[in-house]
């Protein structure tokens, strides 16, 4: 059983998607194996974003994820229909689940945490 | 009170910042003041209300690649002589404290930003009362 | 089984455990959660997603001191105790 | 023309409905007839709760909002209807208004402030 | 009239700044809210409301750097003079 | 490691707290963690991570009638010689400084409430994989 991160939160509108991404990657870096699930406004992290001045891209860190072990990356496929977004619009793409699979995801994680 | 001035049409601002300092609002709020200055219009005063009293705190230190908002709104409102009130009540709640507030629990320490002033709700209301324009971000 | 913790009656909070839970796990409102007892809809689509539903006394008391509700209040001791019987728990606030 | 004070959240998760009476008072300390509209979560706030130890009790507050000053008290039919409350359970218990009626409330104030 | 500004997507800010305006009023999607405009449903609601829709072109280049949109795109300077003509100014974060 | 003793279960709890000092996931978590103890389980740490950094600011100041959740909880941690870790990069990030932090600033001041101390994510990684359960509030 390895730590599940669920990332909820748009990525630029506070500190809150990008702490969650710091915590992911400390989890992985301790060996963890971590799995990710963006879902509900958390897809739109997913989203390539352009560089502003002074500010770091949360997007290109989530495309280094599978180079700090983070191998196994989930997307929720309702929450890409809500915003429009088709998964080849996404980096990292991750592998498509459907609502009903969730639960069970939840249910085999060593630990959740919510971002 | 809006006034015509060279042939522009000058209106003042009252600006209230509830954004904490990594929140959109505090980045929406000054450069939204900046282009208000930039246009020739005048701000009464801004008043930080809620979590954007942080903003006001002056011992932030950001990771570089990261913005710090608190010390760009202090570089703002020092350079154009702007009034900056930091509410009173939602500060010392959430720990800023000036020098005075600071002497009430015997720690000889002032955490406020330069340029930024501790006061009531009440100059919030006075600045909203005088200018043409009410804005809040956050 | 999970358990899921619901502390926010925002719609979308809400909709996100509410599509987080299967009928084995167990759901315990607290926080402005407790509101969902309030809303006959919210309740409604709660119930139907698992049975094992709970409210922290305390945080129900204080916002809703007069409502009657037929689901299980529980304390703090007792909240460890779910905490401990479930595996693993996901806080939505 | 008057304030329009918009409240939208619940009473106790965080400082925001506190802070919004907060500064709703000092508008009526200072003699400026401040309208306030509670809407959405925000209607919660006038469900009457138990004292807690420690800790101040918002709607007692809001029920002395008329002594303050603050005479213009506005709850949204829509909102109520959402949660299952009916307006003999609030105190105080406001005009009700219509969804319809919200946009001509805001246009026709001197300055907004959401809480 | 007024001015809104949104500046959020989370569903219940998007119902609630959509019921407070009239035809008469400005909307900006600012902030997480230019995401609206990612959103078929959400933006063909907001256009409903009112066809005065204006999006803040830092936000919408920095969130969705490939997006095409009809609707106009302005800048502080355009912002400040949309506030001097509307009142008041509503902000919906 | 669960482990029996005199007759009863006992659990060991990782508790990470995200929540503001005014918001109810800091009371959820502090009440949640005096349960655990008053049952005879063990907490291995407490990690203060996002907003929840501020409950190690020591200036706060609530006004009668409120309760200062930092202050409480300090309180607790002490008592129960409980392991409190604040997240050093979440914390400077919003300006809360221990003494070595500060002196970066060239500042002689100490803003973390005593029984906290700043310390990285692994301390919340590793506390995670050594409990039994882990919970977050806020």
């Amino acid at each position: 059983m390895s730590p599940l991160f669920i990332f909820t939160e748009t990525p630029n509108n506070n500190t809150q998607a990008r702490e969650g991404v710091e915590a992911l990657l400390a989890c992985a870096a301790f060996d963890q194996k971590p799995t990710v699930m963006f879902i509900d406004q958390g897809i739109l992290q997913l989203i390539p974003q352009a560089d502003q001045i002074g500010s770091k891209n949360l997007n290109k860190m989530l495309q280094a994820l599978e180079i700090y072990g983070v191998e196994s990356i989930i997307v929720c496929a309702n929450s890409l229909a809500r915003f429009g977004v088709k998964l080849a619009e996404l980096k990292p793409q991750g592998k498509l689940i459907t609502l009903s699979e969730r639960a069970s995801i939840i249910q085999h994680a060593a630990w959740v945490a919510c971002f | 009170m809006a006034s015509q001035e060279a042939g522009f049409f000058m209106a003042s601002f009252s600006i209230c910042i509830k954004a904490a300092p990594q929140a959109s609002g505090a980045a929406h709020g000054l450069e939204f003041a900046k282009a208000c200055i930039a246009q020739g219009h005048s701000i009464v005063r801004v008043f930080f209300y809620g979590d954007g009293v942080y903003l006001g705190l002056k011992t932030q230190a950001l990771p570089q690649g990261e913005i710090c908002w608190g010390k760009l709104w202090q570089n703002f409102l020092v350079d154009h002589k702007i009034d900056a009130v930091v509410c009173i009540a939602a500060a010392v709640r959430r720990g800023i404290v000036d020098a005075a507030e600071a002497r009430r629990q015997n720690l000889d320490i002032d955490l406020l930003r330069e340029g930024f002033v501790l006061s009531g709700l009440g100059q919030w209301i006075a600045a909203n009362s005088t200018a043409d324009h009410t804005m809040s971000f956050g | 089984m999970a358990l899921h913790l619901l502390a926010s009656i925002d719609i979308e909070c809400v909709a996100r455990c509410r599509a987080s839970l299967s009928s084995a796990d167990s759901l315990l409102l607290l926080g402005d959660g407790v509101y969902a007892l309030q809303s006959e809809e919210t309740l409604t689509s709660l119930t139907a997603a698992t049975n094992n539903l709970f409210v922290l006394a305390e945080d129900l008391l204080c916002r809703l001191p007069h409502l009657d509700t037929s689901i299980s209040v529980i304390n703090y001791a007792q909240w460890v105790q779910l905490s401990i019987a479930s595996a693993p728990v996901v806080s939505w606030y």
